[in-house]
């Protein structure tokens, strides 16, 4: 059962700044919300380079691959036929192919991985949304959660949060 | 053998054919009621669900009462035969030799049958009328045999009698006639015969009915023909021609080489001479609208029909003119006052006849007047001509046209006729109009006519009797050379059909008698070697060395001089002139339920399911009338709703029209097709007149042209020279249409296969007839379209013929080409096919695979020859049960929104194949012949194997000639084209 | 150098690019322009324009049936022309599909801000109008039944295989992928707008049902930190691949042997065919939707005149096409090409006049109209400035370029190599039903996005604000409008240091 | 104040999702694709009832009688064909004449009306099979019927579909065996190794081309 304080900014440099003094004190369980990406966070939490890219590079390479061997070997292994007098292994004609089933195993690879895989969605519930007014991380206003330790009270990090120029702040409590 | 109701080629001749009863009535077949005792049990297996299944499995009769029934079962049966025929074994095809007749002449005929069902015709090889080919006529006649439409009820006044009913009736009528004045009273109007057996029946109901009197009646007959023969020579006698025996040919308003009955041989005889060389024949062509033959000549003079007697005179003048024979003519040319062009025409025709002497011959055609006839008589005969022999007439009647059809009406109108049995195909809608045969025929007490529709002269008739089709009858007929040829019937009548034997028989009190008791016994009696030789007669189809012998008649030259001397000849006038011609589809009307036959294009004008106001582009400007434009035709009578065709090459000054349109009886497919051209019509001037109107009606009539586009546009594809040309720079242009074209990819290696399938078109053979169509439509199952879509483009015809105009419009050159799949090496529908579809056999055909096809028709945008067809609609959906018996179980019949195309006839290969591997030999050369190769009467189409060099194919793949269509585009196809080279008189160039 | 600071001033503002934003904005007043008309009850003008869409998809569901029920024989198509209303279709909706993908993928890889407010609309035309353009290809086969599954490659029973060297099924590939390509790039770019929705209602079933699609985003530092990225991947990936799909449709022609397909030209000159259409009709689109929907703010007369600028351009590349193609077909010396082009334009001499009768000339030539003389109004500044002008001249385009296809489709199919089997097509109602039928079905399901879902990328547009905001305050420039650097004042600079 | 979904939602959602993912992938592909291929689809093992209960176990196990005794055509005809009624009677006239069980072969000759078979072996339309090529080139008959002499009711054995065809085609001498014994329901050259020797030498000796161009059955 995870406990969460929530605090809320009003620009987003000021929270950049408060979660960057939070982790450089040793708090852990630190995360940030924002409508829109917001620059120097990544530094700030200190998240690791994305791997997104890499995964992409090698669903593509593989779409690519599967799509020119499902070609090669359909048409000149498996079932040859004489058509129109072209070889039956004829790479040329299997370029597009090959290159939109590169594109469409990426594509699947980057959504759905991203989605199921490195946000981590779906996750309708979430202990930052028993805050209502966290309703506000999504339009206009920018928060900061960072996680209780087992048996810590919130007044402390409050506070602390108030002192960065945090406006309102509260704490939430993971439902079972 | 009671179970086998068909007649087996070697069986025993007694057994096979039973007494033709009225096997089933409508009614029982509309029940669906089950297979009864009475009932020709002599099927195979029947189908159930699947179409072909049904049509592979089943006797004709069976299939008749399961079909209803077992369509609509989810599971598949089969029906085994009780007793299996020894002869049949399911899944093989046998072939019998029969006939057809048109114009009362026989040709000889192949037929087809899968279990006892007939599925195509082909010519018997043996036939002196057939030589192995075959007309459109003959082809699409398998299509009559199934057609719905046919009537299937004996009626009296509409009611539904048996035969024994009519029997009885007719029996004591003719009593009555008989012992009252000798049967003067009675009547016969049959269609014009040449029967032995019809003869005998004749002169016996004369000899009981000695005041009965017969006509024959034919709208196209020969009456001007015998009365040529009769001013040249004193006596009725006909003409044959052996073109193969000629160097110089004109033709003067003829037409032999269209398949009209009796032509395919000379079709045959003039191609054998188009090789270009000095053997080579010339062709002159004189007429008013282009014809086939017209399209064919290397030259042509274009006339009104009025001025074909003075050309003819002018001819038999400059022939005269030097003395001779002829001499008698010699100061008659001025009478011809010909116009200087026409002057040149006849003087190089005839300077070129007297050159060719024995092998010059002058044809007329059956509807100029009786001396042009006997002009050319005595021309041929001044000549000495070898193409030319006389005998005496095959039909029984010499006078068979519209005379004695005006005075039976006559005769009917003095209330002379009390019963008027009409055999003749449906005279009241080709009956000159002023004979108004219609209330004369409603004037007879007892009128019979068998026909086999419910037509115009049925409706007008108290007894209608259902004829049967020539492959449901016992019959003998002679050919155009007087062969004796028999009539053998495949299946049991389909539709209650009575023999016109048996109609006549009944006035003899014989009416019960089978058919084929009544051929075998009038053979027997007729001939001393009946008895041994009888099957084989049958078997053969004919009897040999039976042709009729040749006279020598000596030629009245001052007799017939003395005539064109009296002749009045028109004064050059700017009336209007009609000219009225037979259809080159429907012949006289009798074909116009045939969809095939609507369907196929006129070989010279392209328009389907339609007649049509052909005339000059000059004259339709005179007249201010385009094609396609609703016209009134007037000609001292009602006038007729017609559209205009404008045709290049047609006679300026005059209109032509074809018979066999705007047709009243119940055949659905043909009501409401094109216009009938009875108003217009004479019996004193059948085939046209002077002083035709044509008003505009300011409407369009939209007619169904399958070819818009005449002009071949500065390309090669039909190439058509001169001599001269291609003994000169002619051979580039066809070189260039050989010449390898670059190509990225190896050429496959066909090597390792023992058969390269290829196909050669002589160009320089092909008349243009169109035989080949209707004789693939029939092989592959080709289904017809209808009008609305042969004008949207979407017919089916795997094998067209495209006709092209170059030169003048007035005095075009007409090149006709058969275009179908050329089953190109590196086919350009194949790799846009996303499916395989359509890909290569290893023999290296381009192979169509119906079942595999989605039908996204990018083959078809990349053909480019644009020889794939389309099932836009599935176009197969209305058959009937009965329409069904006819397609050809060995070829799939394909669902809406597949490609089709020429498979080369696969189904033929592969059959040819399997039993060549069975049999453990190679396939020989004209084991598989193509559909359109085997109807070919001029043997323009030849297929085989390109790894074998002594067959034809591949020597004409080495001619000097051949050539490919769009060699340039890369295609390499398989089938070669020869180009065609004509061979210009050089007087007159 | 005696130039005035007012002229100077003038200058300036003449050159200066018009603002991408207009007006003083904050987060809380676009959530207001972009989020709130979701929750306002639709106005008649909406549900009339609803209906009409509703009957045109009607009539399309009709035309479908009717097609699948009786055969291709219901639509005019004919051998020779064996494609038609399917196939124009078909290209022309899949090219106005691609400038969506290009505004949105293409920019943001050059980093054009201004593609900002216009993305998602164009996001949204593109995947709506790949459907349309979906409906085609297996609509148009004769045995839909079976294409539907036999065009994949798949182990069947009859262990045959699609053959992969028919442009047909490189068409398959790259409108699938495209159309998966478009949908997901487009969904992934509404997820954090989804999310605003879901926060910004005030209904708790809306919330819920925003709340599901948004699959439960936060906006989380750690969401972000992979979001950015793999929306970059995804315009990266779309860039190529919308070039690719244009080129593979264009091979469709280019591949085969008809004259008047068989041309190299086509790769290149289709791409640019479709993103002259394509932005036609954002323009077409956008000009109304900009006025109902009060998106002034932050559609501003900058994006059009930017979109004015690129149809431009891209009907000059288009014009060049049909330059060469006509040029080509008179160098080539193929006879086949030559009549092909000199029957189009119906400019006919010798044994060729008879064509000049033929009955597509006109469109020929209209299309030359809508495609080069319309487009050369935005040469001039008040064409690129007035929305009535480029808001009609989006339409002429939009014709035109279905002029195009029909002139490539139809006018080369009906008269190729045999003369003998030259043959005319005459579109049939159901041809006709299925054109409209398919414009009104897009125009139904626009209007379903404009009322249901952010028609600007809201997220998108306060990243912008924000990041315009901090530039102001970097180069103290006052005024919101003079955000950006324009290189032009830049030179401007420079010359007067001299 | 609680969240807008409750924690169980997360579960919920993934399951769903993974439920839609099998339910297309499943209910749409494979699904199919294990239909067309099972007994369901092809129609084997589902042996069909006929007018006469004719025991090919009987005929054909116990009597020994040659397979080409009733199917008359199978070396001449595409069709093996199914024996007429006077087939049957040729023993039956002699053997078992008063058994109720052949009062339908009875009727049917006596009154000339066909013993109306339910078809076992169903080819679509599009097919054309011969079997007299098949029989010539050493193909036993329980290659593709299998051991009718052990079936009461015959079933249809072979799927019948093209890939099987096609194994055959590709392959022959997987399944070829001397002309002799093409009617032996029992005939083995031993394992897989001698057969394929067989095969390979009939394949030489026969002349034995097998075509897999698509006319070879699709015309």
């Amino acid at each position: 059962m995870k406990r969460l304080v929530l605090a809320e900014f009003a620009e987003p440099e000021p929270l950049v700044e408060a979660a960057r003094k939070l982790r450089e004190s040793g708090r852990e369980g630190l995360d940030a919300y924002s409508p829109y990406p917001i620059h120097g966070i990544d530094e700030a939490l200190q998240l690791p380079r994305s791997k997104v890219p890499l995964v992409a590079l090698i669903a593509g390479l593989a779409g690519a691959t599967g799509g020119y061997v499902l070609q090669w070997w359909t048409n000149a292994i498996d079932y040859e036929i004489n058509v129109a007098n072209r070889p039956p292994h004829a790479w040329p004609t299997n370029i597009p192919v090959t290159f939109e089933s590169g594109v469409l195993v990426c594509v699947l690879t980057i959504f759905f991985g991203s989605l199921f895989y490195f946000f981590g969605l779906p996750r309708t519930y979430h202990p930052v949304f028993e805050a209502e007014a966290f309703r506000s991380a999504s339009l206009d206003k920018f928060w900061i959660s960072a996680e209780l330790r087992e048996g810590e009270e919130p007044g402390d990090l409050e506070r602390a949060l108030r002192e960065l120029g945090a406006g309102r702040v509260t704490h939430v409590k993971e439902e079972d | 053998m009671p179970s086998l109701k068909l007649p087996i080629l070697g069986s025993s001749g007694e057994g096979s054919p039973q007494p033709r009863t009225q096997w089933r009535s409508l009614d029982e077949r509309e029940r669906g009621l089950a297979p009864s005792g009475e009932f020709p049990p002599g099927a195979s297996e029947i189908g159930g669900t699947s179409r072909r299944e049904f049509v592979q499995l089943l006797g004709a009769s069976m299939a008749f009462a399961g079909a209803a029934g077992c369509l609509k079962l989810p599971a598949e049966q089969i029906l085994p035969y009780t007793r299996q025929p020894e002869e049949i074994v399911p899944g093989r095809p046998l072939h019998y030799a029969t006939a057809s007749t048109l114009g009362g002449r026989a040709t000889g005929l192949l037929a087809t049958a899968f279990e006892g069902r007939p599925t195509k015709i082909e010519g018997n090889p043996e036939h002196p009328s057939s030589l192995g080919a075959t007309g459109l006529f003959e082809q699409a006649s398998i299509l009559q045999l199934y057609d719905p439409n046919r009537a299937a009820v004996l009626q009296e006044k509409n009611r539904p009698r048996s035969w024994r009913e009519f029997l009885a009736a007719q029996h004591a009528r003719a009593n009555a006639l008989r012992t009252k004045d000798g049967g003067a009273g009675l009547r016969f109007l049959l269609e014009p015969g040449s029967s032995p057996l019809i003869g005998e029946l004749r002169a016996r109901i004369q000899k009981l009915f000695p005041n009965a009197r017969f006509r024959s009646y034919t709208a196209v007959s020969d009456d001007e023909a015998m009365r040529g023969a009769r001013l040249a020579f004193g006596a009725a006698l006909e003409t044959r021609f052996d073109l193969s025996k000629a160097r110089v040919i004109a033709c003067l308003e003829a037409d032999p080489l269209h398949p009209w009955p009796g032509s395919i041989p000379a079709m045959r005889g003039w191609a054998d001479k188009r090789e270009p060389g000095p053997e080579m024949n010339r062709l002159y062509a004189v007429e008013c609208a282009l014809s086939v033959t017209g399209m064919n000549a290397d030259h042509r003079l274009r006339i009104r029909p009025s001025r074909l007697l003075p050309v003819a005179l002018a001819l038999a003048a400059k022939l005269g003119s030097a003395g001779g024979a002829l001499a008698a003519f010699g100061r008659l040319g001025a009478k011809a006052r010909l116009e200087p062009g026409q002057q040149r025409f006849v003087d190089a025709l005839a300077s070129d006849l007297r050159r060719a002497g024995r092998q010059g011959v002058v044809m007329v055609g059956p509807r100029s007047p009786a001396l042009v006839h006997a002009l050319a008589h005595a021309i041929n005969s001044s000549l000495g001509s070898e193409a030319v022999s006389h005998q005496k007439p095959v039909l029984h009647d010499t006078e068979t046209g519209a005379d004695g059809l005006a005075e039976l009406a006559a005769e009917i109108r003095s209330g002379a006729v009390d019963t008027l049995v009409v055999t003749a195909a449906n005279p009241l809608h080709t009956a000159p109009y002023e004979l108004n045969l219609a209330t004369a025929l409603d004037a007879v007490p007892n009128s019979i006519y068998r026909g086999l529709y419910q037509d115009e002269t049925a409706q007008r008739c108290a007894w209608f009797i259902p004829a049967t089709h020539p492959l449901e009858e016992w019959g003998d007929a002679r050919a155009h050379d007087g062969t004796v040829t028999f009539l053998q019937p495949l299946v049991q009548p389909l539709f209650n059909g009575v023999s016109e034997a048996q109609v006549l028989a009944a006035f003899l009190g014989e009416g019960d008698k089978s058919p084929y008791a009544q051929l075998r016994e009038y053979w027997r009696a007729t001939r001393a070697d009946a008895a041994t030789a009888w099957e084989k007669w049958i078997s053969d189809g004919f009897i040999r060395g039976t042709a009729s012998p040749a006279e020598s008649p000596q030629v009245r030259a001052d007799a017939v001089a003395a005539a064109a001397q009296s002749a009045r000849f028109e004064t050059a006038s700017p009336a209007l002139e009609l000219n009225v011609v037979p259809d080159y589809r429907l012949y006289d009307g009798r074909f116009a339920n045939n969809v095939w036959l609507q369907e196929t294009p006129d070989p010279v004008t392209k328009l389907t399911w339609d007649n049509a106001a052909l005339m000059s582009p000059a004259t339709a400007r005179e007249l201010g009338v385009k094609t396609h434009d609703a016209v009134d035709l007037g000609l001292r009578g009602p006038p007729v709703h017609a559209a205009v065709l404008v045709v290049p090459g047609h006679a300026d000054g005059a209109v032509t029209v074809s018979l066999g349109y705007g047709r009243r009886g119940s055949e659905q497919n043909a009501a409401g097709v094109g216009f009938d051209v009875a108003p217009l019509r004479r019996a004193s001037a059948p085939w046209g007149g002077r002083g035709l109107t044509v008003t505009r009606l300011g409407r369009r009539h939209s007619l169904a042209i399958t070819q818009e586009h005449w002009s071949m546009e500065g390309r090669d594809p039909a190439l058509d020279m001169d001599l001269s040309e291609y003994q000169g720079p002619g051979r580039e242009r066809i070189e260039e249409g050989r010449v390898p074209v670059a190509t990225m990819h190896t050429p496959w290696d066909y090597s390792k296969v023992a058969y390269k399938w290829g196909m050669a078109i002589d160009l320089a053979r092909c008349t243009g007839c169109s035989a080949c169509m209707v004789a693939c439509q029939s092989e592959n199952n080709v289904p017809v379209v209808g009008k609305g879509n042969v004008e949207k483009s979407r017919e089916m015809h795997w094998l067209r013929l495209d006709r092209y105009f170059s030169g003048s419009e007035e005095d075009p050159r007409a090149t006709a080409q058969p275009m179908l799949c050329v089953h190109c090496e590196t086919a350009p529908c194949e790799y846009v096919c996303p499916v395989n579809a359509t890909v290569h056999s290893d023999e290296g055909l381009n192979e169509m695979v119906y079942n595999r096809c989605i039908g996204t028709r990018y083959c078809s945008n990349n053909c480019p020859y644009k020889v794939r067809r389309f099932n836009f609609f599935n176009y197969t959906y209305n058959q009937e049960d009965v329409e069904k018996l006819r397609n050809n179980p060995d070829v799939t019949v394909r669902s809406r929104g597949v490609m089709e195309k020429c498979t080369y006839c696969v189904q033929r290969i592969e059959r040819a194949r399997i039993d060549s591997r069975v049999q453990e030999r190679p396939i020989a050369e004209k084991e598989v012949q193509t559909a359109c190769q085997q109807a070919c009467p001029a043997h323009a189409i030849v297929f085989g194997n390109l790894h074998d060099p002594a067959q034809e194919v591949t020597k004409r793949h080495g001619d000097e000639r051949h050539y490919f269509v769009l060699n340039d585009v890369g295609t390499r196809p398989r089938t070669a084209y020869l180009a065609r080279v004509r061979n210009p008189n050089p007087e007159l160039t | 150098m005696a130039i005035s600071a007012a002229a100077r001033l003038e200058a300036r503002r003449a050159l200066e690019p018009l603002p991408l934003l207009e007006g003083e904005q904050d987060d809380g007043t676009i959530n207001k322009t972009l989020l709130d008309y979701v929750w306002r009850k639709p106005g008649k003008g909406w549900l009339l324009l609803i209906g009409l869409g509703l009957a045109g998809t009607g009539l399309l569901t009709l035309a479908l049936v009717v097609t699948i029920a009786k055969g291709i024989g219901m639509w005019g198509n004919n051998i020779p022309v064996a494609w038609a209303f399917g196939i124009i279709n078909f290209v022309w909706w899949i090219g106005i599909g691609h400038a969506g993908t290009l505004i949105s993928a293409i920019l943001l890889l050059f980093q054009q801000k201004w593609r900002t407010s216009i993305n998602r609309f164009a996001e949204a035309m593109t995947l709506f109008a790949v459907l349309q353009a979906a409906l085609f290809p297996v609509l148009h086969t004769g045995r839909p039944w079976f294409a539907i599954y036999w065009l994949f490659p798949y182990p069947s029973t009859n262990r045959i295989w699609p053959q992969f060297k028919s442009p047909l099924m490189w068409d398959v590939f790259a409108v699938s992928t495209y159309f998966i390509t478009s949908l997901l790039f487009w969904y992934l770019g509404l997820i954090p707008d989804l999310a605003a929705l879901r926060d910004s209602s005030t209904s708790r079933w809306m919330r819920r049902i925003y709340g599901t699609l948004s699959f439960g985003w936060r906006g989380s530092a750690r969401h972000w930190h992979h979001y950015k990225i793999a929306y970059l991947l995804l315009a990266g990936l779309a860039t190529p691949l919308v070039l690719s799909v244009h080129t593979i449709v264009s091979y469709d022609f280019a591949v085969s042997v008809v004259p008047g397909w068989h041309e190299t030209i086509f790769p290149p000159y289709f791409v640019a065919g479709a993103v002259f259409s394509g932005f036609a009709m954002v323009m077409t689109l956008m000009v109304p939707a900009r006025r109902f929907l009060k998106l002034k703010q932050v559609v501003t007369a900058r994006h059009l005149e930017a979109m004015c600028k690129i149809m431009l351009a891209t009907s000059l590349i288009v014009g060049y096409g049909y330059l060469m193609e006509h040029f080509l077909s008179w160098y080539s010396g193929n006879p086949y090409d030559f009549y092909q082009y000199a029957n189009r334009r119906g400019i006919l001499h010798g044994p060729f006049k008879s064509a000049a009768q033929d009955p597509y000339i006109p469109i020929f030539w209209l299309m030359v109209f809508c495609n080069i003389v319309v487009p050369s109004i935005f040469w001039s500044k008040f064409g690129r400035t007035n929305v009535y002008v480029m808001w009609v001249a989006s339409i002429f385009i939009n014709v035109g370029m279905w002029c195009e296809r029909f002139v490539i489709v139809v006018i080369s199919l009906h008269r190729d190599f045999l003369p003998s089997s030259w043959g005319l097509y005459k579109p049939t109602w159901v041809d006709l039903s299925l054109l409209f039928g398919t414009i009104c079905f897009f125009s139904l399901l626009f209007l379903l996005f404009l009322k249901f879902l952010p028609a600007v990328a809201v997220q998108e547009v306060k990243e912008m604000r924000h990041e315009l905001h901090k530039e102001h305050e970097r180069h103290e420039i006052p005024e919101f409008s003079q955000e950006m650097v324009h290189p032009m004042e830049l030179e401007v600079g420079e010359e007067e240091k001299r | 104040m609680s969240a807008l979904f409750k924690p169980w939602t997360n579960t919920a959602f993934r399951l769903a999702l993974f439920g839609l993912a099998v339910l297309f992938g499943g209910g749409l592909i494979a699904g199919p694709m294990l239909y067309v291929r099972s007994p369901l689809y092809t129609q084997q093992q589902d042996p069909i009832d006929q007018p006469v209960q004719f025991d090919h176990r009987h005929h054909v196990g116990d009597e020994g009688i040659d397979c080409r005794y009733c199917h008359t055509s199978v070396e001449k005809s595409s069709f093996a064909s199914v024996p007429a009624t006077s087939v049957c009677l040729n023993c039956h006239s002699q053997v078992w004449n008063k058994s109720p069980k052949l009062a339908p072969v009875r009727e049917s000759f006596f009154s000339d009306r066909p013993i109306v078979w339910n078809k076992v072996n169903k080819l679509p339309h599009f097919v054309y099979f011969n079997h007299s090529i098949h029989v010539k080139q050493g193909v036993g008959c329980v290659t593709c019927h299998g051991r009718i002499d052990q079936m009461a009711q015959v079933e249809k054995w072979a799927p019948l579909t093209m890939g099987w065809c096609l194994d055959c085609h590709r392959n022959p001498e997987r399944f070829l065996r001397p002309r002799e014994e093409v009617i032996s329901m029992t005939f083995t050259p031993g394992g897989e190794k001698e057969q394929l020797a067989l095969g390979e030498r009939l394949k030489a000796e026969y002349h034995v081309a097998t075509r897999t161009s698509c006319t070879t059955c699709h015309r």
